[in-house]
């Protein structure tokens, strides 16, 4: 099965060029496209060929279709990678790429528009036999419905956009009192950001953790996982440090979500890279959330701990190639530690903090990997994610893990007019005591912040 | 795709000096009069305003509003957007490429092309067409003047705020 | 068992932010100590205190014991680390640190008499049972002696320096005619080099393998291995690319060399890190060559396979902790190679080429560790070696690492007037077909040069 | 000093100019008027702001060889090597140590000291001694003048090239 001859990559900063070195290791040309804002970015020099597709606003460049197709078109590209976030999850655009003879490396159209009505996934996962928060079993059609559920189920309950995903467009509500107006608030929220105002409703769990299961499906109906991360430290949903694999769980219900994770990916017909997210509660119980069928900002630490290139066994599946690995073949080692390094100011409620790097030297050293776009010199846009780079450590242990995190840490120069980063956060993060015992939820953020 | 390594550097420098100069007009005390940073061989100037001729005032200020623009690499990489601006090249202004697509310089295969040079133009005329999934964009010029230059191929495939024309405008 | 308070460690380059980051992560406060032609350097920096011990030269700074022990005593450190070259195998340097009440992280000073001797070193490990070229039983007394044994073991035979070792000090001599002037020259330079103008002879293997087996040895009489290195990429005795598994070989041979390396070792009381080298001929029949007592420059390429950290390792065994690690419990994963980047001239016979580094950004990504002193503005100095960075790349395969390894290289980017480095003549053995193999010997850089 | 001719190397530079003229800023008494701060030729240009109109001369200062060695690393700290130089501030030399241990002022405890502030000394006279590994070594001063400093406290631990005493020579 031939690889692909070139790849155009429909995305930037530091997913980009993670994609860019895959490619290039495997003997692949690369297309770069950028905004009028990144004209100076790293993967723009690092592809054999760059082509400026729009003005900052992502909706006129990273989301504006047309011009991808076309500096696909122009540059002869026989595939599209589009990273994370803008369209790696649009099934208008695999349908497009697929009408003009390029290779949209991700899932078929069809699934990924099933995946990604929440709705829907819902239904199909119950089908698939996949364990649910108790919650609506279609959208809900109305106030009274969502009362009726609500009351059901037993507060808190959250209330979540059919059209979300990835912890956007959700409301947890504690009380009958509140419902009916998180319920107006959620669906104008929902209809104003995603155009569809459908809502459903679950079961909240408070001392939930979020852990989710990387898999991987070729186009033959072969699937494998590739183990569990632990995501529970996020702020509003947005995660700041992960690990692989989940701590201090039960192997035997590992190996169980795991399973799950697969069966539940092969029975919509799945195909490629994908994560498949769990809440997991204090009894360990798994509840199915959602599945997401990019590759994720945090798949770093499967790599670490798995040895597996899972942006190479992308490519590989989106080729049409069968599974190189069977599920015997991914063996997990050691724990490793992914803390994200956003230019926001955990002083100032996260707000965004960008400017020009004036200091800029990463850590390195054993075990330690670093994916950024940064460089001394570079202005941090303002127009997109705040994310500057992800600092990966492994270790035999997980304590080992966490202090080779701190001293990745402690080394990262980063410095610049405004230019404030989460590091100091993270290494709060690190230190805590529930944290280092392996036993945290997804409250742990909203109390150090709270600190 | 056109912006070579040698600008990218320069606009690196540049964002840097603009960084010198507004940190210095942060940081010194008293009222400036004058701030110069120089990259050619590097020179930072910063002269403060005469106190004494405080009336008399700023005439000798290469004001930092000036400055800021002109260093402000954001700014520069703007400048390449849409529609016409004035081009580097002293009297001309350029139209180019509001979407990513093929170029081509008549409406269908055959016919008369928009413009050539030397011809003369309005504002709002149409200098060309862009394909761009299969639906054809007119590009329009937004000054008029005398065609200068065609920079682009008929047929050719251009990047978004590629210079598709030049013009040399009417005073 | 406690770890140290604070180690000095006594060197500079790579190894000795390496060494400190090892530390940091240990949680164990650092000295470093600096020549006046270092003061710029990034360790110093890195490192919780500082002291200038002396001039550029190595003999009065680097190698300068009453500086480097006086350093230690000022800021109350209790351990030494040597790193390695300059005093990590010198035995009186490891006596003078005990008689000063600092723990010498390194072998006894009486095993590493033994084995700096190389003529006592193979009576030993002859006595241990290893296998052995045939050759000198003990040094050579004379030009007579010399030729009845080369006479003995047949041509070519490979005449070396009692006290050499590290590939220096040696000559090979292809014919009886030949003979005489190579043992007056090679005595020669022994005594100019080492001040021992002893010498012994070996029989010389023209297409040789240079495997070298990582030994791990505590001090309660428990030693194991970490496996293999192929060490064979060399030009003139000086490394260029290592990896880790030897590739090529069969599995009971090496289990045989690497057992007999446990062996070797534990037979004269070796404590510490160290490293038996062996040279394997067609047959891939194993001779043992010398035993280093200090953490090598390709150690990498072994943390990689197996996980390890060689240098937590070396400090848990020197503080007298028990091995941490049981010999089953050492599993090597995968192939890693490491590329040395000298600053130095391939094409001007690998002459010395420092100088500024005005563009410095070394590469980055998944399974890509770089070990380097260097960074944007740092002016590499004449004064020593020419060791710059050390690219190191993991795969779960042979051709998969090369392949990352060619990656890595490309994305070097290295510049300054002056400056010039061994990248292109890494990358012409990276894509020579007999290395693609894993067919190689030591005679590869020859054949590579002369094209 | 090496001048390269990359950005990197002029940016660096850049950011020390950048420092100088701050600090200039900072520490220079009364009211500024003008810095210039070059590197081609290494210059820095102060004007203080003309107080009353007229007679106020500009001052210049700061001459190029102070900040010449302020902007060499490697030369800065080469300055700090074995035995006595010019020191920055004006007309005195060090004395620096030329080995790591410890510094003493006197031959052995309760002795009188080699010297004292003050006290005028001539070429080649021991000003204290370094123990290392048992060993003590004098440490001799190569130009003679009147003491003006001692840096170092008896008994304290010196690294190598690290000033010990500060002389004023007799001119």
């Amino acid at each position: 099965m031939e690889l692909f001859q070139k790849i155009l990559i429909a995305n930037r900063g530091e997913i980009a060029l993670r994609v860019a070195r895959a490619c290039r290791e495997l003997g692949v040309r690369t297309v770069a496209v950028y905004s009028t804002a990144d004209a100076d970015s790293v993967v723009r020099r690092y592809a054999d060929e760059a082509v400026c597709i729009g003005p900052p606003p992502p909706r006129r460049s990273y989301c504006n279709v047309a011009a991808i197709i076309e500096a696909a078109k122009m540059t002869e590209a026989d595939a599209i990678h589009p990273g994370y976030g803008f369209l790696s999850e649009d099934p208008d655009f695999a349908e497009i790429c697929a009408e003009n003879g390029l290779v949209f490396i991700g899932s078929p159209p069809n699934v990924m528009a099933s995946l990604g009505d929440k709705s829907m996934a819902r239904t199909l996962m119950r089908q698939a036999g996949l364990p649910l928060l108790t919650g609506s079993a279609d959208a809900a059609r109305s106030a009274a419905d969502v009362r009726d559920i609500a009351d059901a189920v037993g507060y808190p309950v959250i209330i979540k956009a059919v059209a979300g995903g990835g912890g956007r467009g959700m409301t947890v509500v504690w009380s009958a009192a509140e419902l009916s107006r998180a319920y107006t608030r959620t669906r104008a929220a929902a209809r104003a950001v995603f155009g569809d105002d459908r809502i459903y409703v679950e079961r909240f769990l408070e001392r939930a953790r979020h852990v989710e299961v990387q898999i991987l499906c070729d186009a033959h109906g072969g699937g494998i996982h590739l183990g569990t991360r632990d995501c529970s430290v996020q702020r509003r949903h947005q995660k700041l440090v992960e690990e692989a694999p989940a701590p201090e769980l039960d192997p035997d219900r590992v190996a169980e979500m795991c399973r799950d994770a697969v069966r539940g990916a092969l029975a919509v017909g799945f195909t490629g890279l994908g994560t498949v997210e769990f809440l997991v509660d204090e009894d360990q119980a798994h509840y199915f959330i959602e599945i997401n069928s990019r590759i994720q900002v945090e798949h770093p630490v499967t790599e670490m701990v798995t040895g597996c290139d899972l942006v190479h066994e992308q490519l590989y599946v989106a080729s049409g190639t069968p599974l190189r690995l069977r599920q015997e073949d991914v063996v997990a080692r050691g724990v490793a530690v992914e803390c994200r390094v956003n230019t926001e100011d955990p002083e100032r409620g996260f707000v965004p903090a960008p400017g020009l790097l004036e200091r800029f030297t990463p850590p390195a050293g054993p075990f330690v990997r670093v994916d950024t776009h940064g460089f001394p010199g570079y202005r941090v846009s303002p127009h997109y994610d705040s994310l500057l780079a992800k600092v990966s450590v492994w270790a035999p242990s997980r304590a080992e893990a966490l202090g080779r995190a701190e001293r990745a840490l402690a080394e990262f120069d980063i410095a610049g007019p405004g230019v404030v980063t989460t590091i100091p956060f993270i290494k709060k993060v690190l230190t805590d005591t529930e944290f280092r015992k392996g036993q945290y939820s997804t409250g742990l953020v909203e109390r150090l912040v709270a600190d | 795709m056109r912006q070579g390594s040698g600008t990218d550097q320069r606009q690196h420098v540049l964002g840097c000096l603009h960084e010198h100069a507004r940190r210095l007009a942060d940081e010194l005390p008293g009222r400036l009069g004058r701030i110069r940073v120089c990259s050619g061989d590097v020179i930072i100037e910063v002269e403060w305003a005469p106190i004494a001729l405080a009336a008399a005032v700023p005439a000798q200020l290469e004001p930092a509003a000036a400055l800021v623009s002109a260093l402000e690499p954001a700014g520069a990489i703007d400048s390449r957007a849409i529609g016409s601006q004035d081009a580097d090249s002293g009297n001309t202004v350029v139209v180019s490429a509001p979407l990513v697509g093929t170029f081509y310089h008549a409406p269908e295969p055959g016919a008369e092309p928009y413009v050539a040079v030397g011809k003369v133009i309005e504002a709002g005329a149409t200098i060309g067409i862009i394909e761009a999934m299969k639906l054809l964009n007119p590009v329009t010029a937004d000054t008029g003047g005398t065609v200068a230059r065609i920079c682009v191929e008929n047929g050719e495939a251009v990047e978004f705020s590629q210079v598709l024309v030049e013009i040399t405008p009417h005073h």
